[in-house]
C-alpha cells in the first residue's frame, strides 16, 4: 500500500489537540520570561527546552514523523546534529579562549605601557 | 643529512626551531618511506601483471582483513605519535617564561611598529638580545596581519581589538627576516621587518643610543636607511612612479599643492612636519592615509631623511 | 550488476526513444529546456571545462609574474585579483560542480540502472543556477574585480573596494545549485537503484558521490549564511565579524571553514569515486575491499565535519580547539590509507592495461599519496606554525586539488568520453598529454614545497631575490602544463569532429553505463536492468551471474 | 481508494523514470526532507552566530530586546501555529477526497500567514521609526545602552527577514496549490504537491518556534 493513503486510517483529532497542546506552551514560554529563574542562563535553557517540546509536537505531528519512513527522521535529526556540531566547536574555541590570552575578545585592556607607536590611541578597545 | 636539512627549511634562529625541523624531517622521512612503497607496489603491480593477452578472467581476490587492519592500524598509530610529538612542541612553545622581554608589536597596513619596555620605539626593526625569552604582544590596527619569522619557526596572526603573543628565545647572533604571512592587501609582500638578534651590552646600548652605525654614516646613507627600515618606501617611491603616496623623486624644493588648494615650498621644515604630523597638509590627489611617526625618528635620523630626500634629484 | 539477468518491461508505456540522446532533438532550445540528465550533465561538462581554462588562464598569470621580484607583467593590485579570481573560479566555478554535476550527473544514473536522476527538472534548474551564479562572478570580475583571496578573510573583506559583495553573492548562489545536486543524488542513489541492486551492488563510484552528496547537502548552507552575513556587514556594517564593532573575525574563519574544509572533501571524494572506477575496470579484476572503501568514503565525509580547525591554528582560536582539531585532523588519514593500498592491491594478479585512464588513474595514486602526506606536516600543530600561509600550503593543496582531483577527473573524461560522445580519441596524443601533465604539475609544484618550508609566504606579489630560483623552477613548469592541456584540447575536439565511432563497451567493462549504446538512448536502457551480482565480477564469463 | 481513480492518478502524474507512484512519493519526500535539513541548517548558522554574540555581549542582547514588543511576538507565533495546524488539515482533507474543505483550510493557511505578515509589517515600521535599524543605521544616541545593540538588531532583522522572505514564498506556494486543488488535481491517490508544501510551511513554523523566545524574551 502506499504512503499516501497512510492518512486516511487517522481521524484529525491528533491534529486538534496538538494545535491546543502548542498554543497552552507559547502561553508557558512567555509567562516563564517574566519569571525570573535565578539567572538569564536558567531562563534560556528554560525558554529552548519548551521551543524544542514544540518543534518536535510540530516534527511528530504536523510533519507526519511518527508515521513516515524513519529515513526521513534520520535526515530531520542530522541537520541538527552538524549544527550541534557547528555551534559546539565553536564554543570551545570561544569558551577557552580567555584562559589562553588574559586579554581575550571580551576584555581588552591597554598595554602597561602607552598605546603602541604611532598609533591613534584606542583604536580596538573604542567599541567597548 | 644535515645539509638537506638545511637546504628545505633555512637557517634555524632558536633551539625551538631546531625541534621543530625534527618533526619536520621526520615526517618527511616517513613520506619518502610511504611515497616509495606507493611507487613500488604500484610499478609493480602494474607492470607484473601487465595485460599479454585480452579477455582472460583473474582470481576473485575479493578483500582480506588482515591486510586491511595492518594498513589502518599501522597509519593510526602513526598519525597518533605525530599529534602528540607536535603538539607537546607547540604547548611548550607558546608558553612564556617569567623572565621573558614583553615588546609590543603593532601591525598596520603596511609596517611593523615596536615598543620596548623602555618607551624606545622603532619601524621596521625589532632589536633583541641573545638567549633571552622574548614575548611579543601584537595588535593591528586595522586588518588582520600575521608576524611570522621563519628562523623562529613561529608565527601568529595579528587581530584588530585583540592582543595576542608570540614567544621565542633567540639563540643564533644576526639579523633575522620577518613576513607578514596574512593577506592585507596591496603591499602585503612588502610588510617585512628585520629581527636583529644582539649580545646582550650591544641591546642595552642600542636601546639608549640607537644604532651605533648611524653615528659615523653620511646622513644620505642614514636617510637611505630610514627610508628603507621605517617604512617609507612601502608607500614612497624613489623613481617618481606614483605609489600611496607622493614619490620622493624631485620633491626638495618643488611647490606642492593641497588639496585644499593652498600651496607651499617643499623645504626641511615642511617634511618635518609631513613626517610628524602628516594630515595637517593634504597633497591634492592623495588619501590621508600616512601614519605619523612622531618620536619615531630620532635626530639624526630626520636629518638623514632630508639629505636624502633633498639628492633625489 | 554486469549481468543484466532479467529484463521485466516495467515501465508502464513502452517509449519509443531508440534514437542516441545526442539526436534525440535538435537546436539550441531542444538542449536547454532538456530534462535528460545525460544532456545536462554534457552542458554542464562544457561549462566547467571554460571555468577551467579561465581559471587556467589566471593561473598562467600568476606564475608570470612570479618569474621575477616585483613586477613582471602587472601591478601589485592587479595580482592580488588576478589570484583571488583564479581561486575563486577554480574552487566554486570549476572543482566543486567538476566531477558531481558534469560527470556524475551523466553516469550515475546510468550505473545504478535509472531512467534518470530522481527530480530532472530540479536538475536542470540547478544548471541554471550554475550559470547565473558563473554570470554573477564574471560581472564582479569585470566591475572593479575582487582581491580578497577566495577565503574572504574579515574584516579586509569588509574594508576593501571592489565588487567583493557581488562575488560573495556569485558564491552564494553557485552554493545553492551545489546543494540541488546534492539533494537530487541523494535521493536518486536511495531510491532509483535498478531492482535488485543493493547497497553493497552499487558500483564504488556512486558509494564516492553519496558521501559527496551528503557533504553537499549538510555543509552548504552554512556557507550560504556565512555569506550572506559577509553581505550584510558590508552594506549595513552589521560587526559580527568586525573587530571595531565589537565583532570577531576568527568567528568568520570558523563559519567559513565550517563549510570549506568538508568542500575539500567534496572536491576529492568524487576523485577517488573515479579511481575505484578505472583500476578494477582496466585491470579486469575484482576491486580489493569493496566496503572497506565504500565505508571509508562515507567515514571521511563524516570526519571531516569536525577537523576545519586545522586551518585556523595561527589565527587566535583557543590552544584546546587547536589541540582538539588536530588531534581529529589525523584520524582522516586512516580512511585514506585504506582506499590507497586497496587500489593498489586490486591490480595484484590482474590484467592491467595502460590506456590514458589508467595513466591517469596511477598517475593519481602518487601524486594523492605526496598530497595527502604533506597535508599530515600540516596538521602536526608545531609544523603547521611554521608552515601555515606559506608556499608548502600552496603545493600541499595543488597536489590534492590539481594533481589529485583534477587529474582523476581528467581520468574519469577520457575514460567515459567514448561513452558521452560516441567517439574515441587518438591514444597515442592522449599518453603523450597526459605525461606532460604529469610532469609539468611536478615541476610547477614540487619546488614550492621548499619555497614554503624556506618560509616563503602565499600571496605574495614581491618576494626576497633568494626565492627567485625556485619560483622560475615553477614558472617553467607550468609551460609544460599548459602544453599538455593544449594537445589535450586539440585531440578531444578533433575526436568531435573526426569519425571514429566508439563501441558500446571499449573497455570491456562490467557496470552498468557500459552495458547500454555508446553515446546512450533519451531512456538510457531498452529494458529496465536487473541486477545479480557485483559490479566487478571480472573473474567470471560476462552472462554468468550469482542469479543466473 | 478506488482503483479507477488510482489508475488515472498513476497515470497522470507518475514521471517515466519512476517504476510506480509510491517510489515516486518516497523520492519526493526524502528530496523535500533534503531541502529542509538545508533550511535548517541555513537558519541554524545564524542562530549560532546569534548565541555566541549573545554570550559575549549578554547586556546588549537583554538591552535590545526591550525594544521589541512580545505582545505582537506573542500574536505572531499564535497566527504561525493556527497556521500550520489549517495546513495539515488541507493535507488530511486532501488524502480524504474532500476538495472544498482542503481549498477551505489552504484559504484559511493563507489569512494567517497575511496576517503573520501585516503584524510585522507594523513591527518593522515602528523599529525604523524608532531608530533601530541594523548596523551603521542603528541610531544609538536616540536609544542609549550598549553599542552593540546594533548587532542586535543586525541578527534581528537578518533573522526575521529571511524567515519573512520564507513566509512570503509560502505565500505563494499555497497560493498555487489551492489553485490546483480547486481545478481537482489531487486526490487520494495523489497530492504529494500539497503534502510537500505543507512540509515547508511546518518548517517556517518551526523556525518561528525558536525565534519568538530567543528574540522576544531573553532576559
Ligand atoms: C582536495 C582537496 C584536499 C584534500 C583531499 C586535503 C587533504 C588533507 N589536508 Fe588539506 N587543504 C586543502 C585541500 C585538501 N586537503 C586546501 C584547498 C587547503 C588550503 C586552503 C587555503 O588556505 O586556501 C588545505 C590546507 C590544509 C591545512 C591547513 C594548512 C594551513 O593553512 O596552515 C591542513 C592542516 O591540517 C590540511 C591537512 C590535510 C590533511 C591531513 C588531509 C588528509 O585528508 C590527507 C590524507 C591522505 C593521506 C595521509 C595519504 C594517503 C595515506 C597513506 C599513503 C598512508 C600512510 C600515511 C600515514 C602513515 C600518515 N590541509
Ligand atoms: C581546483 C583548484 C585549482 C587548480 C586546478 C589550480 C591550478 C593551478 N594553480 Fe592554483 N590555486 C587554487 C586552486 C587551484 N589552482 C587556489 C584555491 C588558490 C589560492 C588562492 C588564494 O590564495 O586565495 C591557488 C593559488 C595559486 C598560486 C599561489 C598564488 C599566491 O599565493 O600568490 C599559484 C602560484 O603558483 C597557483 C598556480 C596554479 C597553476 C600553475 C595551476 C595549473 O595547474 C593550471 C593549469 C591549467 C591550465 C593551464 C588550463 C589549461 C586549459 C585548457 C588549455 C583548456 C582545456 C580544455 C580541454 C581539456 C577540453 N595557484
Ligand atoms: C601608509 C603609507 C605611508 C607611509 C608608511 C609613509 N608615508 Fe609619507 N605620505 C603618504 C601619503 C599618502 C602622503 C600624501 C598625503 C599627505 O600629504 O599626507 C605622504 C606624504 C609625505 C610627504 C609629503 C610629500 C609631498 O609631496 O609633499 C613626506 C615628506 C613624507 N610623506 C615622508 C614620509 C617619510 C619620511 C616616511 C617614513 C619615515 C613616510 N612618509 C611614510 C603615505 C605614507
Ligand atoms: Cu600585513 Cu599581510
Ligand atoms: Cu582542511
Amino acid at each position: 500500500m502506499s504512503e499516501q493513503a497512510h492518512h486516511t486510517s487517522h481521524s484529525p483529532l491528533p491534529y486538534l489537540l496538538t494545535l491546543i497542546a502548542l498554543l497552552f506552551l507559547t502561553g508557558i514560554t512567555v509567562g516563564a520570561a517574566y519569571v525570573d529563574f535565578g539567572s538569564s542562563t536558567v531562563n534560556i535553557i528554560i525558554a529552548m527546552l519548551i521551543a524544542t517540546f514544540k518543534a518536535s509536537l510540530v516534527a511528530l505531528v504536523f510533519m507526519h514523523l511518527r508515521h513516515d519512513k524513519p529515513l526521513n527522521s534520520i535526515i530531520f535529526l542530522s541537520s541538527l546534529i552538524f549544527l550541534g556540531i557547528l555551534l559546539g566547536f565553536c564554543m570551545i574555541d570561544l569558551g577557552s579562549r580567555e584562559r589562553v590570552y588574559p586579554t581575550g575578545l571580551r576584555k581588552v585592556d591597554p598595554p602597561p605601557t602607552a598605546a603602541p607607536a604611532a598609533a591613534p590611541p584606542a583604536a580596538a578597545p573604542a567599541a567597548h | 643529512m644535515d645539509s638537506i636539512r638545511h637546504w628545505m627549511l633555512g637557517p634555524q634562529g632558536s633551539a625551538y626551531a631546531n625541534n621543530v625541523d625534527d618533526l619536520y624531517m621526520f615526517l618527511v622521512w616517513l613520506s619518502v618511506f610511504f611515497f616509495v612503497l606507493i611507487v613500488f607496489l604500484t610499478v609493480y603491480f602494474a607492470w607484473k601483471y601487465r595485460r599479454r593477452k585480452e579477455g582472460v578472467l583473474t582470481p576473485n581476490i575479493s578483500h582480506n582483513l588482515a591486510l586491511e587492519l595492518l594498513w589502518s592500524i599501522i597509519p593510526l598509530i602513526i598519525v597518533m605519535g605525530i599529534f602528540f610529538w607536535g603538539f607537546n612542541d607547540y604547548v611548550r612553545a607558546s608558553v612564556a617564561p617569567n623572565d621573558a622581554i614583553e615588546i609590543h608589536v603593532t601591525g598596520k597596513k603596511w609596517l611593523w611598529a615596536f615598543e620596548y619596555p623602555d618607551g624606545t620605539r622603532t619601524i621596521g626593526n625589532l632589536h633583541v638580545p641573545v638567549n633571552r625569552p622574548v614575548k611579543l604582544i601584537l595588535t593591528s590596527e586595522d586588518v588582520l596581519h600575521d608576524f611570522y619569522i621563519p628562523s623562529m619557526r613561529q608565527k601568529t596572526d595579528v587581530i584588530p581589538g585583540r592582543f595576542v603573543d608570540l614567544t621565542f628565545t633567540p639563540t643564533v647572533p644576526g639579523k633575522h627576516q620577518v613576513f607578514c604571512a596574512e593577506y592585507c592587501g596591496k603591499s602585503h609582500s612588502d610588510m617585512m621587518a628585520n629581527l636583529f638578534v644582539d649580545s646582550p651590552e650591544v641591546y642595552e646600548k642600542w636601546l639608549v643610543e640607537g644604532d651605533p652605525e648611524l653615528q659615523q654614516m653620511p646622513p644620505v646613507e642614514v636617510g637611505k636607511l630610514v627610508y628603507e627600515n621605517k617604512g617609507c618606501n612601502s608607500c614612497h617611491s624613489i623613481d617618481g612612479s606614483k605609489n600611496t603616496g607622493p614619490s620622493f623623486k624631485g620633491l626638495y624644493g618643488r611647490m606642492e599643492k593641497f588639496a585644499d588648494g593652498t600651496t607651499q615650498m617643499v623645504d626641511d621644515n615642511y617634511i618635518v612636519e609631513s613626517i610628524n604630523n602628516p594630515q595637517a597638509k593634504i597633497v591634492a590627489g592623495y588619501e590621508p592615509v600616512m601614519p605619523t611617526f612622531q618620536g619615531l625618528l630620532r635626530t639624526p635620523e630626520m636629518r638623514g631623511i632630508i639629505a636624502y630626500i633633498k639628492e633625489l634629484k | 550488476m554486469a549481468d543484466i539477468i532479467t529484463s521485466p518491461h516495467i515501465s508502464g508505456h513502452a517509449d519509443h526513444h531508440d534514437v542516441d540522446y545526442l539526436h534525440d532533438g535538435k537546436g539550441l532550445k531542444s538542449w536547454l529546456t532538456t530534462v535528460d540528465h545525460k544532456r545536462i550533465g554534457v552542458m554542464y561538462l562544457w561549462s566547467i571545462l571554460f571555468m577551467f581554462f579561465l581559471g587556467g588562464v589566471f593561473a598562467m598569470m600568476i606564475r608570470l609574474e612570479l618569474l621575477t621580484p616585483k613586477e613582471t607583467i602587472m601591478s601589485a593590485e592587479t595580482y592580488n585579483k588576478v589570484f583571488t579570481l583564479h581561486g575563486a573560479i577554480m574552487v566554486f566555478l570549476f572543482i566543486i560542480p567538476s566531477v558531481p554535476a558534469a560527470l556524475a550527473n551523466f553516469v550515475l544514473p546510468l550505473m545504478l540502472g535509472a531512467k534518470d536522476v530522481a527530480f530532472p527538472k530540479l536538475n536542470l534548474f540547478s544548471w541554471y543556477i550554475y550559470m547565473a551564479g558563473a554570470l554573477i562572478a564574471i560581472a564582479a570580475m569585470v566591475t572593479g574585480g575582487v582581491d580578497t583571496g577566495w577565503t574572504f578573510y574579515t574584516p579586509y573583506s569588509t574594508t576593501t573596494d571592489g565588487s567583493v559583495a557581488l562575488m560573495t553573492f556569485a558564491a552564494f548562489v553557485l552554493g545553492f545549485s551545489s546543494i540541488l545536486t546534492g539533494v537530487n543524488f541523494v535521493a536518486t542513489i536511495h531510491k532509483l537503484r535498478a531492482p535488485g541492486m543493493g547497497w553493497f551492488d552499487m558500483p564504488l563510484f556512486c558509494w564516492g558521490i553519496y558521501a559527496t552528496a551528503l557533504i553537499q547537502v549538510l555543509a552548504t548552507p552554512v556557507l550560504a549564511i556565512t555569506l550572506l552575513l559577509l553581505i550584510m556587514e558590508r552594506t549595513f556594517g552589521i560587526g559580527i565579524f568586525d573587530p571595531k564593532l565589537g565583532g570577531d573575525p576568527v568567528l568568520f574563519q570558523h563559519f567559513f571553514w565550517f563549510y570549506s574544509h568538508p568542500a575539500v572533501y567534496i572536491m576529492i571524494l568524487p576523485g577517488m569515486a573515479i579511481i575505484s572506477e578505472i583500476i578494477p575496470t582496466f585491470s579486469q579484476k575484482t576491486i580489493f575491499g569493496y566496503r572497506a572503501i565504500a565505508f571509508s568514503s562515507v567515514a571521511i565525509a563524516l570526519v571531516s565535519f569536525i577537523v576545519w580547525g586545522h586551518h585556523m591554528f595561527t589565527s587566535g582560536q583557543s590552544q584546546l580547539a587547536s589541540a582538539i582539531f588536530s588531534f581529529i585532523t589525523f584520524f582522516v588519514a586512516v580512511p585514506s590509507a585504506i582506499k590507497t593500498f586497496n587500489w593498489i592491491v586490486t591490480m595484484y594478479k590482474g590484467s592491467v592495461a595502460f590506456n590514458a585512464p589508467m595513466l591517469y588513474a596511477l598517475s593519481f595514486l602518487l601524486l594523492f599519496g605526496i598530497g595527502g602526506l604533506t597535508g599530515i606536516f600540516l596538521g602536526a600543530v608545531s609544523v603547521d606554525i611554521h608552515l601555515h600561509d606559506t608556499y608548502f600550503v600552496v603545493a600541499h593543496f595543488h597536489y590534492v586539488m590539481m594533481g589529485s582531483t583534477v587529474i582523476a577527473f581528467l581520468g574519469g573524461l577520457h575514460y567515459w568520453w567514448p561513452k558521452m560522445f560516441g567517439r574515441m580519441y587518438s591514444e597515442p596524443a592522449a599518453r603523450i598529454a597526459c605525461a606532460l601533465v604529469f610532469i609539468g604539475f611536478n615541476a610547477t609544484f614540487l619546488p614550492q614545497f621548499v619555497l614554503g618550508s624556506r618560509g616563503m609566504p602565499r600571496r605574495y606579489y614581491n618576494y626576497l631575490p633568494e626565492f627567485q630560483a625556485l619560483h622560475q623552477a615553477s614558472t617553467v613548469g607550468s609551460w609544460i602544463l599548459g602544453l599538455g592541456f593544449l594537445i589535450m584540447a586539440g585531440y578531444l575536439f578533433a575526436s568531435l569532429r573526426k569519425k571514429m565511432d566508439a563501441p558500446a563497451n571499449p573497455w570491456h567493462s562490467r557496470t552498468l553505463e557500459w552495458q547500454t549504446a555508446s553515446p546512450p538512448i533519451t531512456h538510457n536502457f531498452h529494458e529496465v536492468p536487473s541486477v545479480g551480482g557485483g559490479p566487478y565480477d571480472y573473474y567470471r564469463p560476462v552472462g554468468t551471474g550469482r542469479n543466473a | 481508494m478506488s482503483n479507477s481513480t488510482h489508475d488515472v492518478a498513476e497515470h497522470r502524474f507518475r514521471q517515466h523514470h519512476f517504476a510506480n507512484a509510491e517510489q515516486q512519493l518516497d523520492t519526493s519526500k526524502i528530496g523535500m526532507w533534503l531541502f529542509l535539513a538545508t533550511e535548517i541548517l541555513m537558519f541554524g548558522g545564524l542562530f549560532v552566530g546569534f548565541g555566541l554574540m549573545q554570550g559575549v555581549y549578554p547586556e546588549a542582547w537583554v538591552a535590545g530586546h526591550h525594544h521589541l514588543d512580545r505582545v505582537l511576538g506573542a500574536v505572531n507565533t499564535v497566527f504561525l501555529l493556527c497556521s500550520s495546524f489549517t495546513m495539515v488539515m488541507a493535507v488530511h482533507y486532501a488524502s480524504t477526497d474532500q476538495k472544498s474543505k482542503t481549498v477551505m483550510n489552504l484559504g484559511l493557511t493563507l489569512g494567517f500567514a497575511f496576517a503573520f505578515l501585516v503584524v510585522k509589517y507594523f513591527e518593522y515600521s515602528h523599529k525604523f521609526h524608532d531608530g533601530l535599524l541594523p548596523g551603521r543605521y542603528f541610531n544609538l544616541a536616540g536609544i542609549g545602552g550598549p553599542p552593540q545593540q546594533a548587532m542586535f538588531f543586525g541578527f534581528y532583522f537578518a533573522m526575521t527577514g529571511i524567515h519573512g522572505f520564507h513566509v512570503l514564498i509560502g505565500i505563494a506556494l499555497i497560493a498555487w496549490i489551492m489553485i490546483r486543488a480547486n481545478r481537482g488535481d489531487f486526490s487520494s491517490a495523489y497530492y504529494t504537491p500539497v503534502d510537500l508544501v505543507g512540509l515547508y510551511w511546518h518548517l517556517v513554523d518551526l523556525i518561528w518556534i525558536y525565534l519568538f523566545p530567543l528574540l522576544y524574551l531573553v532576559s
